[in-house]
């Protein structure tokens, strides 16, 4: 019976917890209802995922009505893929949330911060695992109310303007999805993924069916950062409590790209139609931009979690340039690049927030000498710096090397110098961190400070350690990557 | 009536209803005064509800009054007793937003020359899923409303999710206002806070006549309440139009009586229990579902006969979307409400 | 039906969302920007409801006496739009609530400008960033 | 002439004559000098319009369930109606808003 219904309980599992966590709120029982139900997603996905890999596509459907009456939870290999990613880091921040929260979070509302944790998890999974265009909106708006909620409470009074700018820009994104999705209804009478991309890809041209797709980008855009639309993010991340930031910062974009993947190759069909219009074009332009400005911009931060807030919109722009060249290398580098900033980037966070957990400041100063004081957090941080740059045997090289083959298929060698060119800029903004962190003599906090209790300390160099392990082993990371690539260039879902 | 008669006056009343809505639009971007703004956005949805009962969205109309005309403004008004009610002049240019607004503009314009005419049986909406819903519903889940039957069996996943966004909202108020002013006394969590004095008085001001008036209506917004949340199989309402006015019938309670006085009759601990139980009555009733053998969410398994499993589980997730709403809704008012004594309190103390 | 009575509820759709999307962007109070993101949103309402619509249809509850029926898809996923909307309302006033707390002032500009030189006594010093 | 449709007739009267009084009370609302005698043309709006309109539409219905709501809904603004006239009102006076009396307007000038 489990198996059967594996697809529902991936969504269920952690929307049943949350309400529960705000039942017992007292204690460490909120913790304790996450921590399980969190790992029990991550069993599904795992789970999930061999089921894909033995039968292909999975298709359920809930409440037991058949697919265009009822929604249909529809999984391949592309969703198993960032089900796995999303409930993997939320498997490894689970342990680190009990004492981060404890540290962050007045007492009378940690119940109440896992009661988001999971709904946010629970409305990521659902927005991946779902075959039906208005369910992706609800389960988006569940992840993005949960989000604002996160991120208001952070370390500061800024942290209330951040949230609130997010709500404002979230909304219209998602506002903007909903006209989208309205407008493909008008047209077909269908919201079924499915039924809907059968019946779109009959009406080539028509102009209801782009402007939908106008506005789906426009929407999922807001909603992953991409470059001229980020402005929300640096602060969001920022000023985020650290678990929230590591969470979102491995989560929240990446499923925003997969639905970037879904509506452009899946139900526009990529060849027949995206390909046709300037969207390419322009995601090629703003990958770059991203892939430079906001790396420039990172560079000057004084503040270590938004300068990684703004390198996050700058691998942003790797995933969406995989996008736009829309070949199946191509495609399968932006893919693995899911999974490899996902671990790069919440590594990256949690081991940011081990060091202020001890030092109490967020600039890059306070950090002077703290690489002799804890070794091991600097050391994790100092491999995820490296894979950030793509040095070969890191996971970052994997996806920058799968990104530079495609761009050299097309015979566009000027993109690869592009793409080794913003890696000088991350050297340069992580190098700064390291050399301040190393080369500096330690002040202030930074001089005493011991290496972050295990609890905090374990799940950053767990994700260190998953670095380096797809960097070297890249057949489970690549073989799905390619596969869930080789689906969407073929339009099959 | 023949046919045309009936569409001439389909039209006149979109068309009026359509004008009256820009013209309360423009009034609530031009006006300055928040109170104003306020009521005339209050007018907006009420506007917008009557529309939608034109178009015979009678579920969805009920709901805008309720939500839109009713709920909103109380918040929004409570929001401005704690800022402040005029808007300052603004200081932008207006260039970005004009660009943005006419970029949207153009691209909706260009689809909307595709769009099927207005009340066209033949569009494409009308010839797929649809007819499915309309011959089927009936027969499969017994319930005549089929919007209540899309809502909460063919879609019903949809309802948990939006179930599950009223949690999210109704828990993030708390979250940001509950408990954030430690030294106050004030509405808090769990009840044990209560302070006899200061939370007793009323936000209106104190007549009898309000008095009267609330107490003889309060019976019948609850009573009214509960004919919703029963009769929506056979007529327009549900949980969620039930739990709101439910709630409304307390926040009546409180504004003429006290937060105080509302309070006994609904606890804070209670409504914060409430919150997350419907989330779960509804989680849980597809999980018996699956526990019976079905899918998630299959209510055809809950009972001997399908349609009756189908009523039954109806029935149980409208009951589980009436406790979350009406507890949300309140305890997102008593949220705002006591950062306003806490606030009086504070300005009381200095 | 002429042209513009045709499409006259796609136009009235569009001139709302414009005049919403309008106040979110160009208002710098916070909450005439909810107010403007509410009538964006509501304006999607309208855009859904309208083709739902069959004249000579009548609401969607089955009774013997009527034969055709709108649409009824639409009020559903209109309906949970409502909610969607009401549950982003609430978080947003509440988050509102607590800037006037935090910085006396819910003008945007006096946010803005409270939090940029706050920034370096708070720890997190704001580089050359763009605003 | 058939009873139906001496009914239909009455019906239609009525209907004339609520919306007839919507229009008044609006125009009231619109042209009157001050919130009090504002909020005294809106009352006509909510007990002579919405009462002939009722009355209208009941009288077209007949004897059914239709009727019975009607009437709840007339009851409903017949007493809302009052009440909430009445906490407008008081609450203006408490605001410190003062009815413009005939005395205050001549020192402006003859009355339009």
């Amino acid at each position: 019976m489990i198996i059967a219904n594996l697809p529902a309980l991936q969504v269920v599992v952690p929307l049943v917890a949350a309400p529960l966590c705000a039942i017992f709120r007292a204690g460490h029982r909120p913790w304790r209802i996450t921590l399980a139900a969190s790992w029990a997603a991550f069993a599904c996905a795992v789970a999930l995922m061999r089921r894909v890999l033995d039968e292909g596509t999975v298709s359920y459907m809930l409440g037991g009505w058949e697919a265009p009456l009822g929604i249909e939870y529809r999984i391949d290999t592309l969703n198993a893929f960032v089900l796995l990613v999303v409930t993997g880091v939320g498997a490894v921040i689970v342990p680190y949330a009990k004492r981060s929260v404890e540290s962050e979070i007045q007492p009378d509302r940690r119940g109440w911060f896992y009661t988001m944790f999971l709904l946010c998890l629970a409305g990521l999974l659902g927005v991946t695992i779902t075959g039906d265009a208005f369910n992706i909106f609800v389960f988006l708006e569940i992840s993005s109310l949960s989000s604002y909620v996160l991120i208001a409470l952070g370390r500061d009074r800024r942290a209330l303007v951040a949230s609130y700018q997010y709500l404002i820009m979230g909304t219209i994104g998602a506002t903007f999805i909903v006209i989208g999705i309205g407008l493909l209804w008008t047209m077909t009478g269908t919201l079924n993924l499915a039924d809907l991309a059968s019946r779109v890809r009959t009406m080539e041209g028509a102009p209801s069916v782009l402007s939908a797709l106008a506005f789906l980008t426009v929407g999922i855009s807001l909603k992953l950062a991409l470059f001229p639309l980020h402005l929300w993010l640096p602060n969001a991340y920022a000023s985020a409590p650290s678990t929230a930031s590591a969470f979102l910062a491995g989560t929240a974009t990446k499923v925003a790209i997969y639905l970037f993947f879904r509506f452009f190759f899946t139900v526009f069909g990529g060849e027949n139609f995206v390909s046709k219009t300037p969207i390419p074009e322009m995601f090629l332009v703003l990958s770059l931009c991203a892939m430079f400005v906001a790396a420039t911009v990172a560079v000057f931060q004084e503040d270590v979690k938004r300068m990684l807030a703004y390198s996050s919109v700058a691998q942003i722009g790797y995933i969406t340039l995989g996008i736009s060249l829309g070949t199946q290398t191509a495609l399968a580098g932006s893919i693995v690049h899911l999974l490899n900033h996902a671990i790069m980037k919440a590594g990256l966070f949690l081991l940011v927030g081990c060091m202020v957990f001890r030092v109490r400041g967020f600039r890059v100063e306070d950090l002077a000498g703290i690489g002799h004081r804890m070794p091991l957090t600097m050391g994790a941080f100092t491999l995820l710096g490296l894979s950030m740059l793509g040095v070969p045997g890191t996971v970052g090289f994997v996806s920058k090397w799968y990104l530079g083959v495609a761009a050299a298929d097309l015979g566009q060698w000027w993109l690869v110098g592009f793409i080794m060119l913003s890696s000088l800029i991350t050297m340069l903004y992580m190098g700064r961190i390291v050399e301040v962190a190393y080369f500096r003599v330690p002040s202030g906090a930074a001089a005493t400070a011991t290496e972050a209790p295990a609890g905090l300390l374990v799940p950053g160099l767990v994700l260190a350690g998953a670095s380096l392990w797809f960097g070297l082993d890249t057949s489970f990371s690549l073989g799905l990557a390619n596969r869930a690539a080789a689906a969407l260039v073929a339009g099959v879902f | 009536m023949t046919g045309v008669t009936s569409e001439s006056i389909v039209l006149f009343v979109n068309t009026a209803l359509l004008l009256l809505m820009c013209a309360a639009a423009l009034g609530v971007v031009r006006l300055r005064n928040l109170f104003a703004v306020v009521m005339l956005g209050g007018v907006y949805s009420f506007l917008m509800a009557s529309l939608m009962v034109a178009l015979d969205a009678v579920d969805v109309g009920m709901t805008e009054t309720a939500v839109g005309a009713g709920i909103s403004v109380v918040l929004m008004l409570s929001v401005l007793g704690l800022t402040k009610t005029r808007e300052a002049a603004p200081r932008h240019r207006p260039l970005v937003a004009l660009v943005v607004s006419a970029v949207v503009a153009v691209s909706l314009l260009y689809a909307s020359g595709d769009l099927p005419p207005f009340g066209d049986p033949a569009a494409p909406a009308h010839q797929h899923v649809a007819p499915e819903y309309l011959a089927r519903a009936p027969v499969e889940t017994g319930a005549p409303n089929i919007v209540t039957a899309v809502l909460a069996s063919y879609r019903g996943y949809d309802t948990l999710g939006e179930t599950a966004v009223i949690l999210t909202g109704g828990i993030g108020v708390l979250v940001l206002l509950l408990g954030a002013r430690r030294r106050r006394g004030g509405v808090r969590q769990g009840g044990a806070g209560e302070s006899p004095e200061g939370t007793g008085a009323p936000m209106l001001r104190d007549t009898v006549i309000l008095r009267v008036g609330a107490k003889i209506l309060l019976p019948f917004i609850l009573l009214f309440a509960l004919y919703v949340q029963f009769h929506g199989d056979f007529g327009p309402g549900g949980g969620f139009q039930a739990g709101v006015a439910a709630a409304t019938g307390v926040v009546l309670y409180a504004l003429v009586f006290g937060v105080a006085s509302a309070q006994r009759v609904a606890p804070v601990r209670v409504v914060l229990v409430m919150v997350p139980l419907g989330v779960l009555i509804y989680a849980g009733t597809g999980l018996a579902g699956m526990l019976a053998g079905g899918n998630y969410l299959d209510y055809s398994v809950l009972a001997h006969d399908p349609v009756h499993g189908q009523h039954w589980g109806i029935f149980a997730v409208e009951s589980g979307v009436f406790v979350t709403v009406s507890g949300t809704m309140l305890a997102i008012f008593y949220a705002f409400a006591g950062r306003r004594q806490a606030r009086e309190e504070e300005g009381a103390g200095r | 039906m002429n042209v513009v009575l045709a499409h006259l509820n796609a136009y009235v759709a569009v001139f709302l969302m414009v005049t919403g999307l309008f106040t979110v962007v160009n208002r710098g109070n916070l909450i005439k920007k909810l107010v403007g993101l509410s009538i964006f949103q509501t304006s999607v309402y309208l855009l859904y409801l309208s083709p739902g619509k069959i004249i000579g249809g009548t609401a969607p509850i089955i009774a013997d006496r009527y034969e055709i029926y709108s649409n009824p898809l639409p009020h559903v996923l209109i309906l949970t739009a409502i909610v969607v909307g009401v549950a982003t309302l609430a978080l947003g006033l509440a988050l509102v609530v607590r800037i006037q707390e935090a910085y006396g002032s819910i003008e945007e500009d006096d946010v803005h400008r409270q939090s940029a030189p706050g920034e370096a006594r708070q720890g997190g010093a704001n580089g050359g960033e763009a605003p | 002439m058939s009873p139906d449709d001496i009914l239909e007739i009455a019906s239609g009267a009525c209907l004339v004559l609520g919306a007839a009084f919507v229009v008044i009370g609006a125009l009231g609302l619109l042209r009157f000098p001050d919130l009090f005698a504002r909020v005294h043309a809106a009352s006509l709006i909510d007990t002579l319009g919405i009462g002939f309109l009722a009355l209208g539409m009941g009288l077209h219905a007949g004897w059914s369930q239709v009727s019975l709501k009607l009437g709840f809904i007339v009851a409903l603004v017949g007493l809302t109606s009052p009440v909430a006239t009445h906490a407008l009102a008081q609450a203006a006076l408490h605001a410190g808003e003062r009815p413009v009396l005939r005395s205050d307007r001549r020192d402006e000038g003859p009355l339009p």
